[in-house]
């Protein structure tokens, strides 16, 4: 028995976590949160022993995944399976989720320890969440995927409205559920018809089988309809534009659940899947100009909505959608390259495709620890002031200094200064969006205003977090504050600041060797090529773009010093009663909340009353007027029996009389005389 | 020569008379006797067919309905008579207390 | 044939109903020891069925004559089960018995109650197991009565006129679905001995033109759509759900509405009868089936009424059985059965929970609910586990249908190149998860309501919590493991569905 | 031991033996005031009556059993038909005299009104063994007088005089269009025997003088049968007549109207196998539909019970008419099953109307509220009954009408679609009538009644009302032994 088929192992552990928690939790110690921390901790360290196993194993080495099956549903002929699927991007996601969610589990026995008897259902919960996120990770195929994608989304659904009731604003927080909920759910649906298309090409949705018979089926017409509805509930779970607007309402869980499952985890199920159908992905460029556009786009449409927000974790959730825009850009990028690569059997263009893909998978990494350090950062500061209005916040560096501190290396590491995470992660997702115009292929001019988007969107980030940073610890006290949080708090935050430092330089190791495996391992024939760390951080100092940037998150961090900092120039100005055009927009949010609940309402409540109408009065009304008719009908019959005896002859008389000219007529014209 | 339907046409005005008595007369009594008249039209067929056909057995229906006229009389008189003694009258248009 | 289990099947709750119906006056409170008895013992008999093989189902057949007039008629009495009957034998026996212990403190002339379900059960006992055409038609009336009377009697407030309803526009139905069976059976008559009405003779003889199957296939269908039910024929549910008692509602949609999918597969599909139908008839059902989804789906989305609205889901789930019967595939075939079965169990919850509701807080109304989930946490889980199961949350039982349903629609979309249709069967999963969401938030979350005498709301009982544990248990275990479902349909739909597709 | 019986009396009595059911019923009819005078005790000649009617229909089951079968006098035919319609008359006389003493409606002149009663269920057995149309013309005669008078004979009530009148008018009428509509056949066919009515028929072709008897025939007998348009009497006579009078005239009358145009009229049509005349079948189409529409509806509104069940009558006429319209074998099998089903139910739910008056309770159905709770045996009584006559499986109803729905389908071996609307129209009927019927379970079951104090129902009715329920659930689950007589008798109509 090799570790690595113990996989299995990895997701059971937090689901009978979750049952325990669920049922007992509230006779044990924390209510349950000891045991969904030892479950998390486990799932993690099982995580290593699986991923050290599958690394030293000769799969590993004959770049093939493990898979291990068993059959589960059958549809027609076809026979669905249950499984476990092990390469090295399963082995990724298990590892930073479970970690992450150690973290924040640890995390949250400080930040939720005044909830008392509902712990009991938070710890079941997030157990629950995480069953999900480790399962997502190992399935074996699609469906089994989408089974654990939608568990991620109940508990979601749950976590957000961990306060819809019983609660002062629990109107609020259960409608952020529900359209967390629904809005998520108009993706899923889309993914589901994808996964009918390729069920119905490819006759399986094993990884497996269907990476295997990609070749056969590329020219299927239905093919380009899978990946864009696929797409489809990317854009839903990982809150792309036009569906992100779920997301920032979904602030109103618990910090712990924002930083969970709406910054580190859930959010990445969409960047998961991308990156899981990259062969399918690639079969069609077209498509994925379109992905990374919707990347792109949602980068800087996000990161303008964060310049004026006054909620801290409202900031954070619009730089969770401009960096899952980012990961999107990269990997459609990526999968663009890569199809024009195998298409015309140009290596450049798959090593600079698979970089993409590198791009995106770090940053994936890279923005779980540094965005849940931010939120947790968040939340200790939510924590100590009681409310999330930046307005009411300031001066706090000197009341919760580990907080501040941590914070700030958070803010580092997004906004892409050197050495921090975020910066070389950031800077190889603006190479890949640069690399098709570099290379000057078909949809090159698209790419090109998509990097200077990303650029502007990484000033803008520098920006808006500074500006975070320096409204919430910097200046004068605005508001009364506890102090620094217990050490179950700041414990994970320290353990999460250095990730933030640290994670990115595993790009200068084998770790683009490494999870280019995974790449390999589902497309053999393309021709992975990978190259070597060192000569990736080398060229990244010798790319202009890299200074470009760098410049301007500097010049972004300091605007936001001297706002917010030194006040040099007032920010209050916007908040005059002559706002700005543009300020109004964006505080709105463009609109699109507004727009949303028209479109549902009038699609949704307006048709269903012209339906309950029709209901009502067309066919119950049909139905009641043909009885009132009858029973009518009966009435009026029955006046016919006037109880005179000569009317009653007369029927007998005009009875006779009519019989014998129907006689008539039918002998007449039957011939007759 | 007097043919068949001569014969044939008095039973039918008399059948016809009968049902205009009945259907136009109030007084039971006088109905009563309207539907004599039908029946008598009908005798006046089944005669008037036997003679023609030489056959007895229309003769032998006569005799029999004749019987049975009288029979219905009696009883239609007593029944008469009984509705006269509970509602007093023997109207028929009166005797409509049950109806729809 | 050594234990004729599948009279006996019938013949157990029968004696039930008998003896509980005589048990008036002060005896009355003890009529439901011995209508759990009873219907413990018919589920007990139906579970043993499953631990059956399903190759040696056939061996169960019980054959009878009843009586045969030479010249004339023959009725048979035969009792057959197979993998599309034998999943709703159990899910009656389940469901009948769940009800009465859900029922466990009716007062209101126990005895009859309890009656009425096992006498119910006489009835869907026999839908599920004749292999008649009398026989069948015989206990698909027999259900009626009782429904009746459990809704007249135990009803709400318009109870009278709903039940009558109900009765006259199911029995319009049915009767119709006579004459369906009067031209079948005779028309499988060769003129030289009494007509037999017994499926498989009808089955083996039968010699309809084209027109005939087509019509006679529109006459059964009729009266199967409206026990489905299929709008525009579905008015009466609303109504005899809103009226009905809870135990009555579980009944009606947890088993009685099958009726009508079970009555198309078993009659209407059959490939022996109605061959040169079938053809004709598919768009019609794929087409009355889709809308059903998106109309029942709506109308869910305006009713106030919690019951209601649940009822209206019942139309929106059942149209989904009809796409899949309509698929005429096999996927179609074993999804549909499937569905059947999962929404009879998610039914049962759903149901319970709106009884609870209206039993416990005095109104079912959603506007004047709010904020019940922190009042009662027990109750909000059940309720959102039911509705999470019958929005198709993967993991649970809906979902696994609902995927194999559409996967079915979308394989006969895509043979028939009008692979946009599919929108409507992602537009009804988006409005049931719409309807379900919106009605818990009305309900179970937002602010506490004052609209209602909360000091007098009970929290949900013991025997409740019980049979909700259980129906919502085995919602989970089908839904995790639908194999073991499965393994009882695939036998018959692998045999019918490719029967099926070879004809079209 | 039959067999050696039967031929003793065959040896013994000729000829007459035909005719011994007949003579038995006609010897209690004579007896029954003979016996009151000298007893003064209605009792008597009720338990009298009863015996000799039990008899008759031992010596007609006796007869049917050992197939002895013949005609007495050329003039009265004793074949597997009129026995077997001999025993439903023979059953409804039974039924109607076992009640009648501890009926409260028919205290008065009980001397007579065994007689009467008895001299109707002769003159019934006397019109179905007829073989020529004086033999049928002078039969139902003695039942149409014998039932005016029955109908007046109710005590203290109004209401029944006026039935009475209303009855002898309209059946004064039918008669004489009767005899004018046999005076025409005679004219046209020079016959008055049925067996040859066919072959001279078919001899003289369709021909508008036959045509217009014929018409003249169906009013006059149709007014038997109270089919629409000739029904108008039916409601008042059943409303003011003693309610076991309403019983026995809704079911064995009404039989008998139909035994005799089945005779007429298949003589006609279908005997000699000459004539394929379809209109006359179209023509009773259209009035068995329109019969059971306008019963079935007008039923809806009626607030009284016995008029109720009359409307209900009606539209069962317009049931069994269906045998009229499509005249196969199949089709008067069904007929004359439904003709037995009828009679228990529709005779049971009169029955029981009667016990409930004696009772105490009036005849409105609103008085019926509450009933379940007051007498509980006779509620579900009366529940079954009427859900047996709405078709309601697994009672008699539903099997009656199952057989005479599926005759129109199935047609001489074959399924035509030809009678389809006209079972359609049946059926839907046949869910209609469930309102009313509901609404009276309803009414008994679920509503609440001002009193809740117990009824005390005579053990006799009691015993009454078990035989209807008996047959009630016995014909609907095991019909096979009346379903094969009915099979036997139908061809004996028929003749093939």
């Amino acid at each position: 028995m090799e570790l690595y088929e113990f996989a299995w192992l990895v997701p059971l552990i937090p689901c009978i976590c979750f049952v325990l928690a669920g049922f007992i939790g509230h006779k044990t110690p924390q209510c349950g949160g000891l045991i969904a921390i030892a479950g998390a901790a486990a799932a993690f360290v099982m995580a290593a022993l699986v991923s050290y196993g599958y690394y030293t194993s000769d799969l590993y080495k004959a770049a093939e995944p493990f898979v291990q099956n068993m059959d589960w549903l059958v549809v027609g002929k076809i026979t669905i399976q249950f499984g476990i699927y092990i390469d090295t991007l399963s082995c990724i996601m298990m590892l930073f989720a479970s970690f992450i969610s150690t973290l924040i589990f640890i995390y949250s026995l400080g930040y939720m320890h005044d909830q008392e008897g509902r712990r009991r259902r938070y710890f079941a919960e997030v157990s629950l969440f995480l069953t999900g996120m480790l399962g997502l990770a190992v399935s074996s195929n699609y469906l089994e995927m989408f089974v654990f994608w939608e568990i991620m989304g109940l508990c979601s659904y749950l976590l957000i409205g961990f306060w819809s009731f019983n609660h002062e604003e629990a109107v609020e927080k259960s409608s952020a559920a529900k359209k967390a909920f629904l809005v998520t759910r108009l993706g899923d649906v889309c993914l589901m018809c994808g996964l009918f298309i390729l069920l119905y090409i490819f006759g399986s949705l094993d990884y497996q089988n269907i990476f295997g018979s990609i070749e056969a089926h590329k020219d299927d017409v239905l093919l380009p309809f899978a990946i864009l509805l696929m797409f489809g509930g990317v854009i839903g779970k990982s809150a792309q534009f036009p569906l992100h607007d779920w997301l920032p309402d979904a602030m109103a869980g618990p910090t712990t659940v924002s930083a969970l499952i709406h910054a580190a985890t859930m959010v990445k199920a969409g960047i998961y899947l991308v990156a899981r159908s990259y062969p399918i992905f690639t079969q069609c460029e077209e498509a994925m100009v379109f992905v990374a556009a919707i990347g792109g786009f949602t980068a800087i449409y996000a990161a303008s909505m964060a310049l004026n927000n006054m909620n801290i974790k409202r900031v954070l959730a619009y730089s969770t959608l401009s960096q899952l825009g980012y990961m999107v850009l990269a990997l459609g990028a990526g999968a663009y390259l890569i199809s024009l690569g195998t298409k015309n059997g140009d290596a450049n263009l798959i090593k600079l495709g698979t970089a993409g893909y590198i791009a995106g998978i770090l940053h994936m990494i890279n923005h779980a620890f540094f965005k849940a350090l931010l939120f947790l950062g968040s939340g200790s500061v939510i924590h100590a002031v009681g409310t999330e209005d930046m307005r009411m916040m300031g001066g706090l560096r000197k009341k919760m200094p580990i907080t501040a501190y941590t914070m700030l290396i958070g803010c580092f590491s997004i906004a892409g200064i050197p050495i921090f995470s975020g910066f070389w992660s950031k800077d190889l997702v603006l190479e890949a969006a640069f690399a098709p115009f570099h290379e000057g292929l078909g949809f090159g001019s698209v790419f090109c205003v998509l990097f200077v988007l990303g650029m502007i969107t990484a000033f803008m980030t520098a920006f808006y977090m500074f500006r975070m940073w320096f409204m919430t610890f910097t200046g004068e006290p605005r508001g009364h504050c506890h102090g620094e949080s217990p050490k179950t708090m700041t414990f994970p935050l320290l353990i999460l600041s250095v990730f933030a430092i640290l994670s990115g330089l595993v790009i200068m190791g084998n770790f683009g060797y490494y999870v280019a495996r995974s790449l390999k391992t589902s497309m053999p024939t393309a021709g992975i090529f990978v190259e070597k760390g060192m000569d990736v951080v080398k060229e990244i100092f010798t790319t202009p773009a890299t200074y470009v940037a760098l410049v301007l998150a500097i010049v972004g961090i300091a605007i936001a010093f001297f706002m917010y900092s030194k006040k040099a120039y007032d920010p209050e100005k916007f908040d005059q009663d002559k706002k700005p055009l543009y300020y109004r927009i964006v505080a709105k949010r463009y609109y699109f909340p507004e727009m949303y609940n028209q479109i549902s309402w009038k699609l949704g409540y307006g048709v269903a009353k012209g339906v309950e109408a029709i209901d009502k009065q067309l066919i119950d009304g049909t139905v009641n007027g043909l009885s009132n008719a009858v029973v009518g009908g009966g009435d009026g019959l029955a006046r016919v029996e006037t109880g005179y005896v000569r009317d009653y002859a007369a029927y007998v008389a005009l009875g006779v009389l009519i019989l014998m000219g129907i006689f008539a007529v039918i002998f007449i014209y039957g011939g007759g005389f | 020569m007097i043919n068949m339907g001569f014969f044939l046409v008095l039973a039918a005005a008399l059948f016809a008379i009968g049902l205009f008595g009945l259907l136009s007369n109030k007084r039971g009594i006088v109905s009563l006797m309207c539907i004599e008249l039908m029946l008598n039209a009908a005798n006046i067929n089944f005669v008037t067919f036997a003679s023609f056909k030489s056959d007895a057995t229309g003769q032998v229906f006569v005799i029999m309905s004749i019987a049975v006229a009288a029979a219905e009389v009696a009883v239609g008189i007593a029944l008469m008579l009984n509705a006269y003694k509970m509602k007093k009258t023997t109207e028929v248009d009166k005797l409509s207390t049950m109806r729809w | 044939m050594d234990f004729p289990i599948l009279s006996i099947l019938v013949i157990v709750p029968l004696v039930g109903a008998l003896l509980t119906l005589f048990m008036g006056g002060a005896r009355a409170p003890k009529a439901k020891f011995i209508a759990a008895a009873f219907s413990a013992v018919t589920l007990v008999l139906a579970v043993y069925l499953l631990t059956i093989k399903p190759e040696d189902l056939a061996d169960l057949t019980e054959n009878y004559v009843w009586f045969k007039v030479s010249g004339v008629v023959k009725m048979n009495i035969i009792f057959q089960i197979d993998g599309l009957s034998i999943l709703m034998v159990f899910l009656t026996a389940l469901l009948v018995f769940l009800v009465v212990l859900f029922s466990w403190h009716e007062e209101n002339n126990a005895n009859y109650y309890h009656s009425l379900l096992l006498a119910m059960e006489v009835g869907l006992m026999g839908v599920y197991m004749a292999a008649d055409y009398f026989l069948f038609y015989i206990m698909w009336e027999v259900t009626l009565i009782p429904m009746f009377f459990l809704i007249s009697w135990y009803g709400g407030p318009r109870r009278h006129y709903s039940a009558i309803k109900f009765f006259i526009y199911t029995h319009v139905a049915s009767v119709i679905m006579m004459i369906g069976i009067f031209i079948v059976v005779f028309s499988a008559h060769d003129g030289s001995h009494a007509v037999s009405f017994a499926f498989a003779d009808v089955a083996a003889n039968s010699a309809l033109s084209e027109f005939m199957q087509i019509f006679v296939f529109g006459l059964l269908f009729f009266g199967f759509a409206v026990k489905m039910p299929v709008p525009p024929f579905h008015t009466w549910l609303p109504d005899a759900h809103v009226e009905a008692p809870t135990g009555g509602s579980v009944l009606l949609a947890g088993v009685m509405l099958k009726m009508g999918s079970y009555g198309i597969i078993r009659i209407c599909l059959n490939q022996d009868i109605f061959s040169l139908a079938f053809g004709f008839w598919q768009p019609v059902m794929i087409g009355l089936g889709l809308f059903a989804m998106v109309y029942g789906a709506y109308a869910c989305i305006a009713q106030n009424d919690l019951k209601k609205m649940v009822a209206y889901s019942s139309i929106s789930h059942m149209g989904m059985v009809l796409v899949g019967m309509g698929c005429m595939s096999e996927i179609g075939i074993q999804f549909a059965i499937f569905q059947m079965f999962a929404h009879g169990i998610i039914s049962g919850v759903l149901f319970m929970v709106c009884g609870i509701a209206g039993h416990n807080f005095g109104t079912r109304d959603m506007r004047l609910l709010g904020g019940m989930a922190g009042k009662f946490p027990v109750y909000a889980t059940f309720m959102m586990f039911g509705f999470m199961a019958s929005l198709g949350l993967p993991g649970l039982m809906g979902f696994i249908a609902e995927f194999g349903l559409l996967y079915g629609l979308w394989t006969y979309l895509a043979a028939h190149s009008l692979e946009w249709l599919i929108v409507f069967g992602l537009l009804d999963m988006m409005l049931t998860a719409g309807y379900y969401l919106w009605a818990m938030q009305k309900t179970l979350f937002g602010k506490l309501t004052d609209k209602i005498d909360l000091e007098h709301c009970h929290d949900i009982a013991k025997n409740e919590i019980a049979v909700l544990a259980v129906l919502c248990g085995l919602i989970a275990l089908f839904g995790i493991m639908p194999s073991v479902a499965m393994d009882f349909i695939t036998p018959y739909s692998s045999v019918l569905g490719p029967a099926l597709e070879a004809l079209l | 031991m039959f067999e050696s019986l039967a031929d003793k009396v065959l040896d013994l009595t000729g000829e007459v033996a035909y005719i011994i059911p007949q003579a038995i019923i006609i010897v209690a009819a004579l007896l029954a005031p003979l016996l009151y005078f000298l007893t003064k005790n209605g009792k008597i000649p009720a338990i009298v009556s009863f015996i000799l009617a039990v008899g008759a229909a031992c010596v007609c089951l006796g007869y049917m059993h050992t197939k002895t079968y013949g005609t007495a006098f050329g003039l009265f035919e004793f074949n597997a038909f009129s026995g077997l319609m001999m025993c439903l008359f023979l059953a409804v006389a039974g039924l109607t005299i076992f009640v009648s003493p501890v009926h409260s409606e028919t205290t008065k002149h009980q001397g007579e009104y065994y007689a009467l009663i008895m001299a109707a269920t002769a003159g019934m057995m006397f019109a179905v063994a007829s073989n020529s149309l004086i033999g049928i013309f002078v039969s139902v005669e003695l039942v149409s007088i014998t039932s005016y008078a029955t109908v007046a004979l109710k005590k203290n009530d109004p209401r029944a005089s006026e039935a009475a009148v209303k009855y002898l008018l309209i059946g004064a009428f039918s008669t004489a269009l009767t005899l004018y509509g046999m005076s025409m056949i005679y004219g046209a066919l020079g016959t008055i025997t049925l067996s040859e009515l066919g072959y001279r028929f078919s001899e003289v072709g369709v021909n508008w003088v036959v045509l217009m008897g014929s018409v003249a025939l169906i009013a006059g007998y149709g007014f038997k049968i109270a089919a629409v348009p000739f029904h108008s009497w039916a409601p008042d006579v059943y409303e003011g007549a003693s309610t076991p009078v309403s019983g026995f005239l809704a079911t064995a009358s009404k039989k008998m109207g139909f035994a005799v145009l089945f005779k007429i009229f298949f003589a006609l049509f279908i005997f000699a196998q000459a004539i394929q005349y379809q209109p006359i079948q179209y023509i009773f189409a259209i009035i068995a539909a329109i019969t059971m529409t306008v019963g079935n509806m007008v039923a809806i509104s009626q607030t009284n019970i016995k008029r109720m069940l009359a409307y209900s009558s009606i539209a069962q006429a317009g049931y069994i008419a269906i045998a009229l319209a499509v005249m196969s074998q199949y089709a008067v099998t069904g007929a004359i099953f439904h003709m037995f089903t009828h009679v228990v139910m529709k005779g049971g739910a009169f029955v029981i109307v009667a016990a409930l008056i004696t009772a105490g309770l009036g005849e409105n159905i609103s008085d019926y509220k509450g009933l379940a709770k007051r007498a509980p045996l006779v509620a579900a009584a009366m529940m079954l009954c009427l859900f047996s006559l709405a078709g309601i499986p697994p009672l008699a109803g539903f099997t009656s009408k199952f057989v005479l729905f599926s005759s129109a389908i199935y047609v001489n071996g074959e399924v035509v679609t030809e009678w389809l609307w006209l079972i359609l129209i049946a059926v839907l009927n046949s869910a209609m009538s469930l309102y009313y019927y509901a609404r009276v379970v309803k009414t008994m079951y679920i509503e609440e009644g001002e009193s809740t104090e117990k009824l005390v129902i005579s053990k006799v009715f009691m015993v009454a009302i078990a035989l209807c329920v008996i047959g009630i659930i016995v014909l609907g689950v095991y019909p096979q032994p009346l379903l094969r007589l009915c099979r036997t008798a139908a061809i004996a109509l028929l003749g093939f």
